[in-house]
Formats: C-alpha cells, structure tokens, sequence
C-alpha cells in the first residue's frame, strides 16, 4: 500500500505522518506541492502545520498548489484522502469539504490532549474503531473553530458525517463540537487533531491515531480485492 | 496604477471571537457606548491600470475572501 | 541622482578630515570615535561609522562583560573539554553526545524589544536564536523560554505576558519547533524591564559541523532569505537625518521605531533551504544575521576567513526605498542568512534556494587582500580590516564595588517572620500563587507535539526529545535561575541556578553535559550591578568546575532597570543533558503503579531566606540563600540516572520553589494520581513542607525496587527518607495530621491563577 | 446608534508578510498586473451617539491599532 504524504513550504507534520504510515507497515510516498503528480499512490494525507505560513487564511493559497489538482480529481474518484489540521483546513479551502475553520473562540492557539468520540466508523479512514469510542489524541491549532450555515451542519448531522466530537470539553468552540468531518461519499476526511502524534505513548498522550491509518489500509485492500 | 481597496467582513450570521472579544474589552479599559464589534480585513492593492472590475472582482471573491464565511467589497480608491 | 551623489565614500572622507559626525548619538565615545579615526588613518565614513558603532555596542562586543567572561575559559579544565566540539567564541557550543551525533544549543535574550512591542519582540527573540542554530550547520530541534515579567497583578504585566506568549508561539509553532520548556517568574523588579530569554538546541551529524568560515580566494558570499528594509535600524536613522538635515523630503528619515516584525514562514523555508545546501556539502561557511544585521555577518565571516572580503552592496535585495549605504548595513530585517560559497557550486546552491523560493543573491567575494572592502555603485563607501570592527573593539574595566546595602540586606534575615498556623490554607494560598501556580495557559500556547520526537515537555522538570529513532539516543535540557538567591548573594545564587537546572536534567533520567547561560543584569556602569555580575559569573564556572561539565556559550543582557532601579539580577543557567535511550526518560507524575513508596533525597533544613514562602506571606526578601553543595548535586544526579537505568525509579521530581509540598502536589497533579505525605514527627512540618533547601527531590519506587534503591543511596551517602506513599485510590492528597485535599480542590487552585490573571 | 469604521493598515517602513503572501501568490494563481498588497485590519463598532469623535480616536490608538507597527483611521459612516 503506498500513501502519499504532500509537503508544502511551510508544512510540519509531514515527516510525523510519514512515520505514522510506517508504523503501520504501509509505505509513504512524499509529494511535493509543486508537482502535479500523484506517483500511483493509493491514499493522500494533507498533513499539518502552517503552509506558506498560513498568510491571508489557513489554507488559502496552498489549495492552489499544483499537487491539488490531481488530489481533487483522485478524490473525485473514491481515493481515501485525509486532512489533518492545516490538512483539513485546506480541504475545506478547496471546496472538497464543506465550511471553514475559524480562529478559535478563546483566540489562542491551543495544544492540548483532547478526548474525542468516534461518530462514524464507516469512513475510510475510522472502521477500526468500536462505534462511540472515545479516544486521547493532541490538538494544537489556532483556527480550529468549525463554522459553516446551519443548512449544512444539520446535512451534515442527518448524513452521520460528523465522523469525530469533542468531548468533556469545546477547546474552541466548534460548532456542534466537531472535530473532524467527513465527504459524502465517506472517503475523504478532515480533522483538527493530530492522530500521528497518538502513535506511540513515548512521544503522544496513546496511540489512539494509528486507527486511521489501519483503517485506511483496510478500506484500500478492501477495494482491491473487489 | 490604481490602489484598490478589498474589505472582508465576518458574515452577520458567522461568530466573530475577535469582534466580541474586542467589545468585552473595552468596557473593561473604561470605554462605555460601544454595542456590537465585528472585525474583518482590509487589502490595499497596487494595480496595474489593465486590470478590469471583473478580475478583481474574481481576485476578492476566489482569494482574498472565503464566500463560505465572510462577504466582501471591492472599491477603487484613485491612483 | 541627488541622493547617490551624497553617499559618503571612503575617497571623499580622505578628502573632508575635519567633518563633524555624530558618532556619539550613535553611542561612541571619544575615545572610541578616536581609536577609530586611529585604526583607518582618516575619518570614517558614514557607512563605517554605523559599523564601528553597532560592532562596538555594548550588545554585540561585550565591552563591559569581556574581562570577567574570560574566566569561563580559565576555569574549564581539558578534561571538561572532551565532549566539546565547539566552544565559547563560536555562534553556539557544540557538544558531541555520542552516535555519530553532535548537539549545539544556546539561549539569548530580547529583552528591550519585548517591552516595547511584545509579540513581535518575542518573536524576532526566538528567530534569531534559531538562526544561530542553522548557521552551526545544526536542524534545530527543540526552543524552550525563561521568561520573567513584572508583578502579576501590575498594570502593565498583562499586556506584556499575553504579547510575549503569544509571540514567541506564533514564532515557534509555525517553525514547527516544539517548546519543551521554560520558566515564568513575576517579580515587581520586572515592571518596566521584562526578560524575554530564548533557548534552542540542534542537533547534527558531526560531521556536519559547520563553523562561519570565509576561506579561498574567488569564493562567493551569498545573501539569501527575506529581503532589506529599514526595521530595527533605529539609532541608525541619526545618520541619514544628521547628513540630510532632517526633514523627508530631502531624504532624511523620521527616527525609525527599532522594531523588527517577524515572518516565521521566511524562517522555515530558510531552515529547510540551509540544511538541504549544507547536506549537499555545498557550503564552505554559513553566518546568521542577527543583531548589527551585515555589518556584523560581513565582518565576522571576513575575519574569521583568511582573507579579505569584496561586498557590493547596491546587489542587496531591498524593500525599502532609497536606503543609504549605512542603513543597508545596520538594518536588522530578520530571516537572513549569508553563505560563503565555492564558484563551482553557487549554481546548485541558487537551485536549492528557488526549489525552497527563497531569495538568493551573490552579494561578493573573498579576497587575497586584508580588508573588507564595501562599495556602492561602484564607489567605495567602507575600507577596514575586518577584525577591528568584529573583534577589536573596546575593552573597558568597569568600576565593581559591592554594595553597601548588601549587608543591611543579608542581615534582614526571614528568621523573625510570623509562621504560619494554619498549615492547610498556607498550601492553598502558595499553590495560587502566581510563581507557583500551574504554568498552563502559557504552555498550551507552544507545540510541544511537532517533530514526534518530545518525550518530555512542561510540566516535567526538564524538556527531553529523541535525536535519534534507530537508537533512542535523546537529548535533555532545562533553565532555572531563582533571582531572589541571586540579589541575597550573587555568587551562591548563581551556583544556585546551575545546581537546579543541574538538578532538573538529571529528574528526568539523563546525564548533564553542557552549560550555556543568559546574563542579564542592571547598568554596568553602576558598579554594584557589575560586581553581582562578577560574582555571578565566578558562581557559575566555579560550579562548572565542580561539576565537571564546561560552559559551551552563552549571552549577556545589560541596562535592564525598572526607571533607575536594576532588575534583581538574572543569570539564567540552561543545561544540556544525554540520555542514550529515551525510553527510560523519569516522568514527573506518579501513578504508574499503586502503592509505590515516596522517597525525599537530600537534606532539609530551616532555609527560608529569599524562599517564594517569604514573598508570598510577608512579601519579605533578605538573609542569605540555602547552601548549594555541588557534590552532592552531583551524587544526587548520578543515583537518579542509575535509578532510571536500572528501572528503579517510576517518578521523580526537583524540590526547589514552594518546598517539598509544592513537588508532591504537582506530581499527583501530573499524574492524577493521589497519595499520602508521613512527615518526620520529630521535626518542624511547616520546615519540611515549605524549606527551599537545595539538592533534594522526591522519587517514585516501586515497592519491589525499594530495598535496593535506598541501599544504593545509603551506601553511596545520599540522605533519604520514606516521605510518603502513592494512593491511587483516594484521590485526595493527604499530609498525615496536617490536612487532606481533594485532587480537584487541588488542580481548581493550582490551575485557576493565570488563567485569571490574564485571559 | 451610529456606525464606525476603523481601519488599521502596517506602517509603510514595517515588513507586511501577510501582504507580501498574498502578492506573491496571486500570479501563481494565473492573476496578474498586481504589484503591492498591504493586508490591515478592519473594525466595524456600532456605537452610542454618547461616544465622542475623542473617544473614538482613543479606542482606536490604544486599543485597536498597535501604533508602534501601525497606523490607523476612524470614520463615522452613519447610523
Ligand atoms: N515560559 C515557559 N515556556 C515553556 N515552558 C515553561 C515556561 N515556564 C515554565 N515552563 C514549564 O513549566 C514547568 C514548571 O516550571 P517550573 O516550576 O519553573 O519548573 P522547575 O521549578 O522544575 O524549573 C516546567 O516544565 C517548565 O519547563
Ligand atoms: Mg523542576
């Protein structure tokens, strides 16, 4: 299985997800915002940190970087794709999750371990988690705030796509606590916390994040067995 | 050249932690009077005289503002 | 046009001798304006002018320090040297940690530009020690920050702290470099005078090490990173308005705010951008540009090489318009780095810049001449020999006189202040205090997660990551400096210092290697303020001899006062530790297994002279300071690091500020976990709660490891005593016939201060 | 009840990365003829006919604009 993980000038996290990958005995394949390619990788992760340094909004000019475009179309066709913080943040720039990430409501940057629920387990990225399983991973944003019109998170509640929730506590005011969410098809999702800082109780709160990047591997030979 | 102004405001139905938390602190530094805050951008650009209404209206639309979120206007202010 | 002909060049200062130039608002004295004209024969001219007087700055050539500094190199023994593979002199210390592995770090202050525009001057704070970093040709790793600010309750206190914190995580969080630590102390002496210290450790291969060197004949020295603007040039600015006349129009400047603003963004790619050149092997010397902005990289790379070095100026990228000669020079505009680079190889080194979209500019050349040569337009505006600017300036013996009020000072002993009845309510009341209480709203600000490799970070005593993934191989480090102990005795204080940072490595399981520290005092020029500084240096290199490990580098910080009055003075000690396998890193919190017994190393004594007790109840400071005894620091030490080599220790934490008490507290804390406190029946529980004695901390044992654990220390002569008892079931704190606390009274208290303060 | 617009642009002389990102991203976005961008800050306070023009101007220079990197101004723009 080979996950591509995106580097953009300014990314962070990205060598803490290609660690993540191998953890799981998959293989990681970095890719670089500058190139239009996506190298047959099977997954994409969007990783952390602070692209082009987040200038205008988080997110706003790295989802024009050459490497989203075939990122879009591989989305387009069921590739599992997962965003995570600034990843997510960019996936909702491009449009290929709906609303925005906002500074969040206590106008700090928080880093935290932060329990969250697992709402949805038929994602690509969340079938190796127990329905309603709660779970430490880091967060450390300063615009995690989940803002969208009421229309879309009552979509986004009715089609179960609230795939991660806060709980015990809002650390930035999130609307409908959420923490992470999911495309309509289940395939593509973005979070705010870190699951490849929850990989080893060494240098993470638990390894609760290596869920998501089994599941990934499941969903992937899943569909290459069918 | 011409300098063109883009303003992006919070949507009205959007929460502002930074308007509010602007208006919860200036009672605080003795200001009374001031009802709602809300905090948005201000873009100064420097444009060649080719570019028309259309494309800075796309460039603030695209770029500068996030529609999903946030409205915006577009003014030239003179050369 | 106008302009360019008014450039001051080196043939029209030959021409124009008896010019009048304003060298003393630019800080020079007579004396020095006049070994100047001395050194080149002729006046200076402009742009050598404002590099003669930023170089010969208090700040960038330790005029007044230089003399006592010295004494850190007499007092390092050869054999202290063994792991240094780079030392004072250097932009950082170098320490070789074994692997195939080498490890710089260096902590320095930004203390005056961070009460003018905290977060910005926090921010630039941190930029700039990481770039002294990169230009050791080291990844940094990890940043921490000692942080001191004004009383918490002050006025101004919290405009500062929330800029500062803010700062200095915007900074660091964009880098992607996790804050491992730190301190944060409120004292009313920082009112108007806060003290922003920056810390960053790199790691690399040693082979890899790369010392700013401008060798070879025909190499090429390229400026690359952001572009020149006018930021931070400051005292500068007299220039253009004292040769213009003052008003724009004409081409004279306002006096521009010293305020540089930071672009982390800048600084990453540079990061990324300076490794990638420097693994490449296409680099011959690399220099950072800080404080003194090109007249100090120019100069130091140029007397640091062999030759002489060509710059041309006018090639430097700008952002400004219409700059002089002079403010390109002492321009300040952060996220710039110089190059030296082999002719062969400045195609590939451009390649590597545009792949990271940096930008890059051939600015000049080493020479086989002797001087730094600098022109504009083709005009020669500076002509010196390099080693005068970076390295010759002036040396002064200041006056050093103890004070007189020192005496009246240690003699206000805290021996008549009421103590207190009501123990219970003394623990609440010194757990809220502000030097006490939780330091999480600063410390949720930091990434502490980025880089996957931080296996401790706050609260535990000393911040510890993993250099190497094959081995485990890690890296500690902690800064501490109780300034109270200071001002009572400069000397022991300081001892104080490098004992609790000592102390706070060896907590966490690795061995201590290396000191750097960040001296920030009073005026040098009131000679009591130079002889705390004296004492205080003595304190830490003789404590460093007794150690045994040497002092790689380090910062000075002077005129830090409040009006007229000098902050109490400030050494702050960092010291670097190893620890060949993370994996057996001592955690601060106990709870890993129930029922494991607590265990007090070291001796407590009556010592509350300069104790947070003293402050918190009376608001009292005099007497003199706890005993530090190095030999037994450094006892201490070796059993916690056999302890957690053998697997005998579970928890561990340093007991300095607040008392044995204030210890036990945080590692339930810490660990969520309860327990009980047996204190000695036959001495005083308010001494054995609150004392600040130094060399002592509190264990963790697992029942089964006790027998063997206290023997190892009766045996090796470590005091110790059974002070306690883990109890996860109660969650509740008990000192037995004293008072019981709830964990949750608890964590409201200790958590609830700065959260009050400044949210 | 009147409407104030303040407005808080960096000083010419101080670096403006925000401005400068959005400069330089704008051609890779296939938007060109643009030279300078400058990104500020816009409030919009909804205020007391009781606050004073000083008031304001107050509010804005302590509160609002941090006058050692920025300049600002204060409008009333109705109510
Ligand atoms: N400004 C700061 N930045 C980062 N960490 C900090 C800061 N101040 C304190 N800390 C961390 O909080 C914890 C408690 O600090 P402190 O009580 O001063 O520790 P100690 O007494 O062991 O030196 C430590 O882990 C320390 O590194
Ligand atoms: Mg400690």
């Amino acid at each position: 299985m080979r996950i591509g993980v995106i580097t953009f000038p300014g990314s962070l996290d990205d060598g803490d997800v290609v660690r993540a990958v191998r953890r799981c005995e998959a293989e990681a394949v970095p890719l670089w915002h500058g190139d239009a390619e996506l190298h047959g990788v099977d997954a994409v992760v969007v990783p952390g940190g602070f692209s082009y340094g987040d200038y205008l909004r988080c997110g706003a000019i790295a989802r024009f970087a050459p490497v989203m475009g075939p990122v879009l179309e591989a989305a387009a066709g069921g590739m599992p794709v997962l965003g995570i913080c600034n990843g997510f943040q960019i996936l909702c720039e491009a449009g290929l999750l709906p609303g925005a990430l906002t500074r969040n409501a206590g106008l700090h940057y928080v880093c935290r371990d932060q329990w969250l629920r697992v709402e949805n387990t038929r994602t690509a990225w969340s079938t190796r988690y127990e329905p309603g399983a709660e779970i430490l991973v880091p967060i450390k944003h300063g615009e995690g705030n989940y803002q969208a019109d009421k229309e879309t998170i009552a979509a986004l509640e009715a089609e179960n796509r609230i795939v991660f929730r806060y709980i015990e506590e809002n650390p930035n005011g999130s609307r409908a606590d959420i923490a992470g969410i999911c495309s309509a098809n289940g395939r593509v999702l973005g979070l705010m916390p870190h699951p490849e800082h929850a990989i080893d109780p060494l240098t993470g709160p638990s390894d609760d994040g290596l869920g998501m990047f089994y599941s990934a591997l499941d969903s992937l030979v899943k569909v290459t067995n069918e | 050249m011409a300098r063109v102004v883009v303003e992006v405001m919070p949507k009205p139905e959007i929460l502002d932690p930074q308007g509010q938390a602007v208006a919860k602190a200036l009672p605080r530094l003795g200001f009374t009077g001031i009802g709602e805050v809300r905090q948005g951008k201000r873009f100064e650009l420097d444009v060649d005289d080719s570019v028309d209404d259309a494309a800075l209206h796309r460039i603030a639309e695209e770029f500068l503002a996030n529609t999903v979120i946030e409205e915006f206007t577009v003014r030239r202010v003179g050369s | 046009m106008a302009r360019e002909r008014m450039i001051d060049t080196t043939a029209e200062a030959a021409k124009t001798p008896e010019l009048d130039q304003p060298y003393a608002e630019l800080g020079l004295k007579d004396d020095e304006y006049a070994r100047i004209r001395e050194i080149l024969g002729r006046r200076p001219t402009e742009a050598e002018l404002a590099m003669y007087s930023v170089m010969w700055s208090e700040h960038c050539s330790y005029k007044s320090s230089k003399v006592h500094l010295k004494y850190f190199g007499e007092t390092t023994t050869e054999e202290m040297r063994t792991r240094l593979l780079a030392g004072i002199g250097e932009n950082a210390g170098v320490v070789d940690i074994g692997d195939g592995w080498a490890v710089t770090f260096k902590v320095e202050s930004h203390n005056h530009p961070s009460y003018v525009e905290p977060h910005q001057g926090a921010a630039t704070g941190v930029g700039g020690i990481v770039r002294d970093i990169m230009a050791m040709g080291a990844r940094p790793i990890a940043v921490a920050d000692p942080l001191r600010f004004g009383a918490a309750e002050a006025e101004d206190t919290r405009r500062v702290v929330r800029g500062v914190v803010d700062g200095i995580g915007h900074y660091g969080n964009c880098l992607g470099l996790p804050n491992v630590g730190g301190e944060l102390v409120f004292d009313s002496s920082y009112n108007g005078n806060p003290l922003v210290n920056a810390l960053c450790v790199g790691a690399m291969r040693s082979e890899d090490l790369h010392l700013a060197h401008a060798s070879g004949t025909g190499n090429k020295v390229i400026l690359f990173g952001a572009r020149t603007g006018l930021d931070g040039i400051g005292g500068v600015s007299v220039l253009a308005s004292e040769t213009f006349e003052g008003d724009e129009t004409s081409g004279g400047r306002k006096k521009l705010p010293s305020v540089q603003v930071g672009d982390p963004f800048t600084e990453k790619v540079l990061i990324e951008c300076c490794l990638e050149v420097i693994r490449a092997g296409i680099v011959v010397g690399i220099q950072d540009l800080g404080g003194a902005g090109l007249s100090c990289a120019t100069s130091e790379l140029a007397s640091a090489g062999d030759g002489g070095m060509r710059v041309e100026l006018d090639r430097v990228p700008l952002r400004a318009k219409d700059m002089t000669p002079a403010e390109v020079l002492s321009s300040e505009s952060q996220e710039r780095m110089c190059a030296v680079v082999a002719p062969e190889h400045v195609d590939a080194f451009l390649a590597v810049c545009a792949k990271w979209d940096v930008t890059a500019t051939e600015i000049g050349a080493v020479t086989d001449g002797d001087n730094l040569v600098i022109t504009w337009h083709g005009e020669t505006v500076v002509d010196v020999p390099p080693r005068t600017v970076a390295h010759d300036g002036p040396v002064y013996q200041r006056p050093v006189q103890r004070p007189e009020s020192q005496d009246a000072l240690q003699a206000n002993t805290s021996a008549s202040l009421a103590r207190p009845d009501d123990l219970r309510r003394t623990v609440l009341e010194m757990l809220a205090a502000p030097n006490l209480a939780a330091k999480r709203w600063v410390t949720d600000q930091y990434d502490r997660y980025v880089r996957g490799g931080t296996v401790l970070a706050q609260p535990a005593d000393s911040g510890m990551v993993r250099v190497d993934e094959q081995t485990g191989r890690g890296i500690s480090v902690a800064t501490d400096c109780n300034s109270r102990f200071v001002a009572l005795d400069p000397y022991e204080g300081a001892r104080l210092a490098l004992a609790e940072a000592y102390r706070n490595v060896a907590c966490g399981g690795a061995t201590p290697l290396a000191v750097s520290d960040c001296l920030n005092f009073g005026s040098p020029e009131d000679p009591g303020v130079m002889w705390q500084f004296r004492e205080a240096v003595r304190g830490i290199a003789d404590g460093c001899a007794e150690l045994g490990i040497p002092v790689t580098g380090g910062n000075v910080s002077f005129y830090n006062q409040t009006g007229s009055t000098a902050i109490l003075p400030t050494p702050v000690v960092a010291v670097l530790g190893v620890i060949d396998d993370v994996d057996r890193r001592i955690p601060a919190g106990i709870g890993t297994e129930t029922g494991e017994t607590l265990l007090l190393l070291g001796e407590t004594r009556d010592e509350f002279d300069g104790s947070e007790w003293a402050r918190v109840a009376h608001g009292h400071l005099g007497g003199l300071p706890p005993k530090a005894d190095l030999a037994w620091e450094k006892l201490l030490g070796e059993i916690l690091v056999a302890g957690s080599r053998d697997g005998m220790i579970s928890a561990a934490h340093d007991v300095a500020d607040g008392g044995l008490i204030q210890a036990v507290i945080e590692m339930a804390l810490i660990g969520q976990t309860g327990a009980r406190v047996l204190l000695d029946p036959d001495q005083d529980p308010f001494v054995q709660l609150f004392a600040e004695s130094a060399g002592r901390a509190v264990v963790a044992v697992p029942r089964s490891e006790e027998l063997r654990f206290t023997e190892m220390c009766t045996a090796r002569g470590l005091p110790w005593r059974k002070t306690g008892v883990v109890d996860a079931e109660s969650g509740s704190l008990e000192i037995q016939g004293v008072a019981e606390f709830s964990l949750t009274e608890l964590a409201e208290t200790w958590n609830a201060t700065l959260p009050r303060l400044f949210d």
